[in-house]
């Protein structure tokens, strides 16, 4: 190799540089049959459907393959009504790019009747300071359904 | 390995998730690296201890633990370590687009001991055997980033 | 615990924005300070450091696998090196974990974070499941709020009670050099903020984006009395998991803490935690966490967190001073928010912490908390 | 040590396959849970700890965790989650040992998996470097990385193409009797040697796959693991050698951190011919020739010679060097889950249970490593006595 003089580094600087860079990806999400026959429902017959565990009898919406409490697997679908309770709301006010949503909207988390859990969704066709903690809640349906949760547009007041 | 973009399926089985994470990084004290490429120069940090220079650029010697505040210039030159080329088309992490990549990649001991990684002008890997002393080409200054892109190519020293 | 585990050196960095500062110049220096308070490096021949873990988020780091490139930094290069990925809290609570297995006698714990480096809010929202409350753009801000709504209606807590967290935390916050937020604000000046997330104000929630890192290390009780003439020692610790789905829970409880704090008390023999600690560090991100987090960890009963805070016992010079630091509401980056707690739990056992050092304070209480509206609790009991 | 000694009661995984449209991850990861729970003859009840960990950035997640506890019956129990890139699995079985070892708990789950299935094709711009202003201007990823390494060692030491094809197709002889191995391909030298060239002299069939799959193990301290189980599989040591990125710090370009790990583990555990005192092999090798390179290192032949083992046909399930009788990570790898799997199989050697892939005789001792980033490794020896 040649002999390299050394050159001196005095005149680099020194002053702090933030770079901005950026990651995309583009994950593919599997649903599983589970979740699979869940979102089909709603996308074909604009039905709710929980899930049952055959041991606490317990039902779950959103459904799962194994039941949290008891560790078996889940099989027996249970039709609902998609009617409930909301069991508690929050209005968002901040901007995010994930949001599916301007904001101000509200989410809430509504107690399906007939199952043992709840689930949390949008909330709309109401004022969103006249959303009230206890409030009988009903599922609104898109019209052009795709097969996945946001097929229920929202839940409104009953 | 070789990924291919899938067409989207039913959501109801599988959807994708896009998601974009914008990040700044500071730089930091890796700052002076950055502002030496604008230079056109390479530097790397020295251990105080056995002398040996990193790229990037450390806080502190991996092997002796003791800080590192000594910037030493790199040169323009460099010798062989390995060299590589990829047959199959790749992501090009700065555009998102799968790329066949024509150049192979090198990586050199830079006369000033710190060893990183480059593009190659030779694009025959048979002439590419360790040992044999390489050329810094650089953009033209008013094109460079600061980024280790500055550096289009290493190319042989005949 | 059968033999207990010494905390022999605690450090932090200040913390506050710092765009000019590299990721690995925060661990670097959170590192050196308690290696240079105990003279001890990394060795293999068992006379130093066995082993270190990190906390923190690799995607807050950068785009994946980024703080494997910052191990060398605190000086582990072919050692024991591994990372926690939940709040700080953990990494300490494996610590202690390796060193009662006997795999290290000492353990350089870690938690960094660099907040302004990317948002927050994304990088949280994608642990949430990604087939529903994902896809409803739900993250931790709203899925606390969901569960501050649900808390404050079943039980009658008033935003003034909620307010009064706040103000507290701003006022201790002010003895803490460390400490990035420390305004003075009255209830009113809370209330009047904007509305963040009904019912979380922007001033009721965590101050971000915040930068800085917290370090101590751990030894094995033999050790730990020869490194310090003060150790500090974890007593009980446990970590719990809740439901992911905030539908099913009840929100108004936090049955996994319960379980936790439970767990770790019955380790370190406490049986009436607001008598017998003399110090809380409590998580709360958001103003309601530090009422609802104290019934979880037994300060009081269930629905009784509003009336604690009106009773001043969780002032400095109450019975039980949570949070003298100022906590996560004075801003200390998610990841770091729960080993502060114990960080700040052992300055308070050594009589270090200055100014907002509880007096004669010989037990302990510190927590952290992660995962969407606590999902995930950990609970460490101290004892000088 | 001072802690507890720890055994492994009960190990599972499910068939590893290249997607897996009927199981969303948490699902998966139920199924290795399951499988586990159903071999140490215990229910979730029984256990009190569950650490999990998965390779995050092909994961879509940040702290998965959070959304799989619920799916394997864990809520209500203590853990956290663990992750260290390639070596994740490694570290996860490695925090299960420590908090089994610890005396805190009586029967500690640990769980990983990946399902390659969701990443494959899901980077774009920036995704899949470590730090974009460092590595963004190439295309990083291990194929680089072993077509960097395959080449030094190449030159190094001698080895040929054809050299490479023989341990590949060695490695395939053996996934063909593992019923839970991904790629059985009925492999040829020739075949081999004629695949698409992706970066010479890696070619496709030598890069481990894209893998769906979960492993999960049971680990319980002494006294609990006796009463749980009659073939307990002893953990004798472990240690995580991790070198924070520092690969250009390495005067050889070939090697990693693995003779380091097994030298200290060696020294530690007093074993002196590593060939002799250890019976089976699980190294974790992302490309076919890495197996080379790590055979070196874990001292089972001189630097650089391990090719003439292969040439002179003394590796394989049932003859002198058994070495990854399961096919290895080149039929299988579901990366985070991937070390798990190591552990899961060399536990299988040492019981007698891995069926048609068991190597002939009794197995006293086993090695299982997890390799990771550019280098890292996490080694154990697991022991059929204590």
């Amino acid at each position: 190799m040649t002999h390299h003089d050394k050159k001196s580094v005095a005149d680099i600087p020194e002053e702090p540089i933030v770079v901005e860079v950026q990651s995309h990806s583009n994950f593919l999400v599997t649903v599983g049959n589970t979740g699979n026959k869940f979102l089909t429902e709603i996308r074909d017959n604009r039905t709710i459907m929980g899930i049952k565990c055959p041991s606490c009898k317990k039902i779950y919406i959103p459904p799962r393959l194994h039941c949290p409490a008891c560790f078996v697997k889940m099989s027996e679908w249970v039709k609902l009504t998609g009617k409930g309770t909301l069991d508690t709301y929050t209005v968002v006010r901040y901007p995010e790019p994930y949001m599916p949503k301007e904001p101000p909207f509200a989410y809430g988390v509504i107690k399906l009747d007939g199952a043992d859990t709840g689930i949390v969704h949008l909330l709309g066709g109401v004022d969103l300071d006249k959303i009230k903690v206890g409030m009988k809640m009903e599922p609104v349906f898109k019209e052009q359904r795709e097969g996945s949760i946001l097929d229920i547009e929202y839940f409104k007041p009953a | 390995m070789v990924l291919k973009k899938e067409e989207p399926q039913d959501p109801a089985v599988a959807f994708r998730y896009p998601r974009v994470i914008t990040y700044k990084h500071s730089l930091g004290y890796q700052s002076k690296f950055a502002h030496a490429l604008k230079q056109g120069r390479i530097i790397a940090t020295k251990c105080p201890v056995d002398g040996r220079c990193t790229i990037p650029p450390r806080i502190v010697c991996p092997m002796h633990h003791v800080k590192q505040t000594e910037w030493v210039d790199q040169g323009q030159r460099g010798k062989l370590i390995s060299a590589f080329k990829i047959n199959f088309p790749m992501f090009d992490s700065r555009t998102g687009d799968l790329k066949t990549w024509e150049t192979p990649i090198v990586s050199i001991e830079l006369e000033g001991g710190a060893r990183m990684d480059g593009w190659c002008a030779e694009t025959d890997t048979e002439k590419l055997k360790p040992g044999i002393i390489l050329e810094a080409i650089w953009r033209p200054p008013e094109e460079r980033k600061g980024r280790v892109d500055d550096i289009l190519y290493w190319k042989p020293v005949q | 615990m059968a033999r207990r585990v010494g905390i022999v050196a605690v450090a932090q960095t200040k913390f506050e924005q710092k765009p000019n500062q590299h990721i690995g110049e925060l661990l670097y220096q959170a590192s050196r300070d308690v290696m240079g308070q105990t003279g001890l490096e990394f060795k293999d021949d068992g006379t130093g450091i066995d082993s270190t873990i990190a906390s923190g988020y690799d995607l807050m780091s950068g785009p994946g696998g980024a703080y494997m490139f910052l191990g060398y930094i605190v000086g582990a290069w072919q050692r024991e090196d591994e990372r926690v990925i939940e709040d700080g809290s953990m990494a300490v609570y494996y610590g202690a974990a390796q060193i009662l297995a006997g795999h290290a006698d000492v353990a350089l714990v870690l938690g960094y974070s660099k907040e302004t480096q990317m948002n927050k809010n994304l990088i949280e929202c994608l642990s949430l499941d990604q087939i529903y409350q994902r896809r409803i753009g739900l993250d931790f801000v709203s899925a606390a709020a969901l569960q501050a709504m649900r808390y404050t209606t079943k039980y009658g807590i008033t935003p003034e009670q909620l307010a009064k967290v706040v103000v507290k935390a701003r006022k201790n916050a002010k003895n803490n050099p460390y400490a990035y937020c420390c305004d003075t604000l009255t209830v009113k000046d809370v209330l009047r903020s904007t509305m963040l997330c009904d019912p979380i104000r922007v001033q009721e929630a965590k101050p971000t984006p915040v930068d800085g890192a917290c370090a101590l290390i751990l030894a094995s009780e033999e050790k730990a009395k020869k490194l310090t003439k003060k150790p500090v020692w974890i007593t009980g610790m446990s970590s719990c998991y809740d439901h992911h789905e905030l539908g099913y829970r009840d929100l108004a409880n936090c049955d996994s803490l319960v379980t936790a704090a439970s767990k770790a008390y019955k380790m370190a023999g406490v049986t009436n935690p607001l008598k017998e600690f003399d110090v809380a560090e409590i998580s709360e991100h958001y103003s309601y966490q530090e009422l609802l987090w104290s019934e979880g960890l037994g300060l009081c009963g269930k629905g009784e967190g509003g009336k604690l805070i009106d009773s001043g016992k969780t002032e400095m010079g109450g019975e039980l001073p949570v949070n003298p630091s100022g906590g996560v509401l004075s801003g200390i980056p998610h990841c770091v928010a729960g080993m502060h707690s114990v960080v700040e739990g052992a300055l308070q056992l050594r009589g270090e912490a200055g100014k907002r050092q509880v007096m004669g304070a010989k037990k302990a209480l510190a927590h952290g908390v992660d995962g969407p509206a606590g999902q995930l609790h950990c609970v460490i009991t101290l004892e000088n | 040590m001072t802690g507890e000694r720890i055994a492994i009661v009960g190990v599972g995984q499910t068939v590893h396959k290249s997607k897996r449209a009927d199981v969303n991850t948490a699902e998966m990861c139920a199924e290795a849970v399951e499988a586990a729970l159903a071999d140490a003859q215990l229910t979730m009840k029984d256990i009190d700890c569950v650490i999990l960990g998965s390779f995050e950035p092909a994961d879509g997640y940040s702290g998965p965790d959070k959304f799989i506890i619920p799916e394997i019956g864990c809520v209500g129990k203590a853990g956290f989650e663990m992750q260290n890139v390639g070596t994740t699995g490694g570290v996860v079985c490695a925090t299960g040992f420590n908090m089994a070892a610890s005396g805190l708990f009586e029967n500690v789950l640990c769980v990983a998996w990946q399902k390659m299935d969701e990443a494959a094709g899901a980077f774009g711009r920036g995704g899949g470097g470590a730090n974009e202003y460092w590595t963004g201007q190439f295309p990083m990823s291990p194929i680089t990385n072993f077509a960097r390494r395959t080449y030094a060692y190449m030159t190094r030491s001698g080895c040929t193409e054809e050299h490479l094809a023989i341990v590949r197709v060695k490695q395939d002889q053996c996934a063909q009797k593992n019923k839970y191995a991904q790629l059985k391909l009925g492999l040829t030298v020739e075949k081999v040697m004629n695949d698409h060239l992706l970066a010479w002299p890696i070619r496709r069939l030598h890069m481990c796959p894209t893998t769906a799959g979960s492993a999960a193990i049971i680990v319980c301290p002494e006294k609990r693991a006796k009463k749980v189980t009659q073939k307990p599989v002893w953990v004798e040591d472990w240690f995580t050698c991790h070198q924070g990125g520092a690969l250009t710090m390495a005067e050889d370009p070939t090697a990693s951190t693995l003779a380091y790990a097994c030298q200290k583990i060696y020294k530690r555990c007093g074993i002196t011919n590593p060939k002799k005192e250890i019976q089976a092999w699980e190294v974790y090798e992302p490309a076919s020739t890495a197996e080379l390179r790590w055979m070196e290192e874990v001292g089972i032949c001189e630097d650089y010679t391990a090719w003439k083992l292969f040439e002179q046909g003394k590796v394989g399930t049932e003859k002198e060097i058994p070495f990854n009788p399961s096919g290895g990570v080149t039929a299988t790898n579901p990366i985070g889950c991937t070390p798990v799997v190591r552990v899961v199989e060399a536990a299988l050697q040492i019981r007698g249970d891995a069926e048609e892939h068991q190597i002939p005789g009794t197995i006293n001792r086993a090695l299982a490593t997890a390799y990771g980033g550019q280098g890292e490794n996490v080694v154990f020896l697991l022991k059929k006595t204590l």
